[in-house]
């Protein structure tokens, strides 16, 4: 008979099977559904050398290059909404500690689908004639060319295929398949993109409990998931829990105030603690 | 504010920038004040207009204050959820927007902006949002209007970075560049609304209280005065007002 | 207050605004899902000259072909599964009466997903090295080109937009926000990609009970939807109806008999009748 | 049909062909005797095999029969579905799928095949499916295996049509084409199994009761010998047999 593989695995393995240096693509946006438990394992690990990829960067990319865990972020913006901006990545830019390759949304997004789909590269004319443009075209990532068909000008981009990615999902069954409520944004070409497609879920079911149409990402994709309910913390995550305004607010109010003073807050709310739910009843006190 | 403290700045920019978006437009609006702007269009003139947001969501009709467009309370009331890639690629991309409503850091004389960094007094530069998907909606849609608080900092020849192309970038207009659209077509202000062509940009009306030699003196863009000179842009209505106040910004984050 | 459109119109309207010699986009697969009724619609309206692209062909165009209104297709491939060949499309072929043209699969629905996202053109390695190449190098449909990144042989295509598509649903709003159940195949590109996206569906409810994340094509990109209950039969609908297997082989066997047996079948199904519910009634007899 | 009455040659064709499906495989399968394959390789020791249909299945585990992949009882126990772009596309394209099993109308030396129209005795054409996602799985796939009724018609040093490149076309390999994965492995009849490597075509076993000689008399492309012979394909098991003919395929469709 055949059988269905278990996929489960806890966080602390998830976030374990990440080296060093490692490029790991990030799936939030802003302050919605961003992957912060997973972040805080991270930098609970000590990971370090990593390359983001993040199309939309919000609190996890944040809270992870506050962490000293990354290198380099590739990305087409960045902030938390209007609860500010993401200080410890404009920190790192200013201080030239962290590389920033920037894109448009979309052209990220095309990279991102070009990987999936493996295709040879993607065109656009996204970024024609904008100041994006001059640094990727130094550094590779993209060619100004003409279509073989009508010679208008347009942009090659080759596709994007990051280490890992790591996706927080409303409900994954044992074998991976995910369920994702709500807007979309650059979600399921993050997980299809990445070599090693990683999961945490609100909520786990066994296989077969899904309706296979309201899969986002199937399983066949997916590498491993791990269970950890309010995972996205103080981010909102759509028709389970709000963001957490109060903590959002302090959090930009530590972070934007000094590397030293968005440390203190790692050391209370990340390193201060060995577990999301201890975090979770902290933030909570 | 205006001179009487009728109605604040804040307000008369949403009102303003509101009366750029026309009944029928399919829209990709941006974070903050162009989210006020658009939700007071859909509710008073343009009750026909379609919103879209490049988180992936399809015409909402939100009814209370958002923090922007990651938080779900913009998202009430959308007929369909998707992804980027349909906001930012089929819809616009694919030539299906007609208006994108973006704020701004600095804007040139062409209606270039720049979202992504400032230089500071010191020469410092500090860096902002990024593009987002500003880059692919001002480059692809039909027409973009901008709305920004009005600073004489921010208007530049020369940006400190061009995050989206206007109507022309240094002498390449925005066909040569292989760029659809007709680009930016207004920028709208607390004090004023500049109109762009292909002449450039011009002073179409200060905002009441406003002169025209006041705001041009804050202006430091080349800006021409329409035939018959620079009108007063409307007055903000009583009705337009309370759906501010009541509805779409009680606490004041954008609008106060 | 803001207002939402209504795009409901009758299954004869829908059809009398396809004018003849347009390029037609239709989405079912082989003996699932076909917009049966519309194209019933179209034969008795005495359409021609149409060009249709479907991926992967079936009922719906075999029936159009035979109906005398197409001139010319574009597909991957046609089959009515284990029922048998597309013998209308075969038979136009052999005696030249139908132009066709073919595609892999995976490219032709890649040229309708450029379309649906406007690139410039879209790349691919299928097709390289077979006999699908020649012909549509040729006729300036794919171009052989060399990646800029690392100069790997790939083909080029570009984008496609026909002017309407039409898309057998199974529930939509009043404004035209559609779900559909079950795999998808190329539906959400077929749709996406044409000028004029048109609807049959199953069900019709009011704008507000669809759940948005379930909406597989968005209203914003949708023109006008019928309302043609079991509108896919004989084939099947998932989740709704099976395929009417007895119907599927006595099609079939007039088909493959010769153009005659097939034009007396569209005689007594499709000419004979004058909605699509006397055909229902009729077939079921 | 075994000489003795055992089995049917559909039943001996499905039971080989299921063997060239490795446990673990992610495999796109098409319509008909490639199905019957899969299944009772899934059933029977490939239980770790994932399937996948072009038309946008993920990991089906159907127990009842089915007119083709377009048929909804195909598709049940599907943990997911999606589009075509994801299976022919992610999947296929993307790298991640090791094994096509398809089934051809033709084949040639190097296993190029052909699934679009065969010449008739009198020159005509006739048309048959197209590729589909033919060509895009045995361009994309890790390894291929055709299934299909041995008739001598169906080898040929030149195909009418060449829809799916084998591991090389006319003197080019697929590396020089630019495909990655290593192309047809082995061809699966109701005869005989014939195994492809870089250096070209091997009768590598032949089904219980048939002669070497008499397969390779039916068999006009250049066919070697393994050392030590040709082997004989094992027998189907009663438990193979019992899975096809109660649950598999109950009708006879494919393996009568």
């Amino acid at each position: 008979m055949s059988t269905r593989p278990d996929r489960v695995v806890s966080l602390r393995e998830l976030a374990a099977g990440i080296p060093d240096g490692s490029h790991v693509a990030l799936a939030g946006f802003a302050i919605t559904r961003n992957a912060v438990a997973f972040a805080h394992e991270l930098i609970r690990a000590g990971t370090s050398g990593l390359s983001v990829t993040q199309v939309f960067s919000g609190m996890e990319t944040d809270l992870l290059v506050a962490g000293g865990a990354v290198d380099r972020l590739t990305y087409a913006s960045g902030s938390l909404d209007r609860f500010g901006l993401l200080h410890a990545v404009n920190r790192g830019v200013a201080t030239g500690r962290l590389e920033l390759i920037e894109y448009s949304g979309l052209a990220l997004a095309l990279r991102l689908h070009a990987g999936a789909l493996g295709l040879p590269f993607v065109t656009t004319r996204s970024m024609l004639g904008s100041d994006l443009l001059a640094p990727l075209v130094a550094a590779g990532q993209v060619e100004q060319i003409e279509s073989p068909f009508d010679g208008a000008p347009c942009l090659a981009l080759p596709p994007l295929r990051p280490d890992f990615s790591v996706v927080h999902v409303d409900v994954a069954d044992r074998a991976g398949n995910a369920v994702v409520d709500g807007p979309l944004w650059s979600i399921p070409e993050t997980a299809r993109a990445s070599k090693v497609a990683l999961l945490v879920a609100e909520e786990i079911v066994d296989v077969g409990e899904l309706d296979p149409s309201r899969v986002t990402i199937p399983g066949s994709l997916v590498h491993a998931v791990a269970h950890v309910p309010r995972g996205g913390h103080p981010t909102a995550v759509y028709g389970r829990y709000d963001y957490d305004a109060a903590h959002l607010r302090s959090y930009v109010a530590a972070a934007g105030t000094g590397a030293e003073e968005h440390d203190a807050y790692l050391d209370r709310f990340v390193r201060g603690v060995s577990t999301f739910d201890e975090y979770l009843a902290l933030a909570a006190a | 504010m205006s001179a009487d403290g009728r109605w604040t700045g804040g307000e008369m920019l949403a009102v303003a920038g509101s009366l750029q978006v026309h009944d029928g437009d399919v829209a990709v609006i941006g974070l903050g004040l162009p989210q006020m702007a658009a939700l007071l269009a859909q509710r008073t003139h343009a009750p026909d207009a379609r919103l879209l947001l490049e988180i992936g969501v399809f015409e909402p009709m939100p009814t209370e204050p958002s923090a922007g467009i990651a938080d779900p309370r913009m998202w009430r009331g959308a007929t369909a959820f998707g992804t980027t890639l349909e906001v930012l690629g089929v819809m616009a991309h694919g030539g299906r927007v007609s208006l994108g409503l973006l704020g701004a850091l600095q804007v040139d004389p062409w209606g270039s902006f720049n979202t992504t960094e400032v230089e500071e007094a010191d020469g410092r530069r500090r860096r902002f949002r990024g593009s987002g998907g500003g880059n692919d909606i001002s480059s692809n849609a039909g027409r973009i209007v901008i709305v920004m608080t009005h600073q004489a900092r921010k208007f530049a020849e020369t940006l400190t970075f061009l995050t989206s192309p206007g109507r022309q970038v240094g002498d390449r207009s925005r066909a040569d560049l292989g760029l659809p659209g007709e680009g930016t077509c207004a920028v709208v202000t607390d004090r004023c609304v500049i109109t762009l062509d292909d002449h450039g940009a011009t002073l179409e009306s200060v905002h009441p209280g406003e002169h025209p030699d006041a705001v041009l003196a804050d202006t430091p863009i080349p800006l021409a005065v329409p035939d018959g000179g620079t009108k007063e842009t409307p007055a903000p209505t009583a009705r337009q007002l309370a759906f501010i106040r009541n509805e779409l910004d009680p606490n004041g984050w954008y609008t106060s």
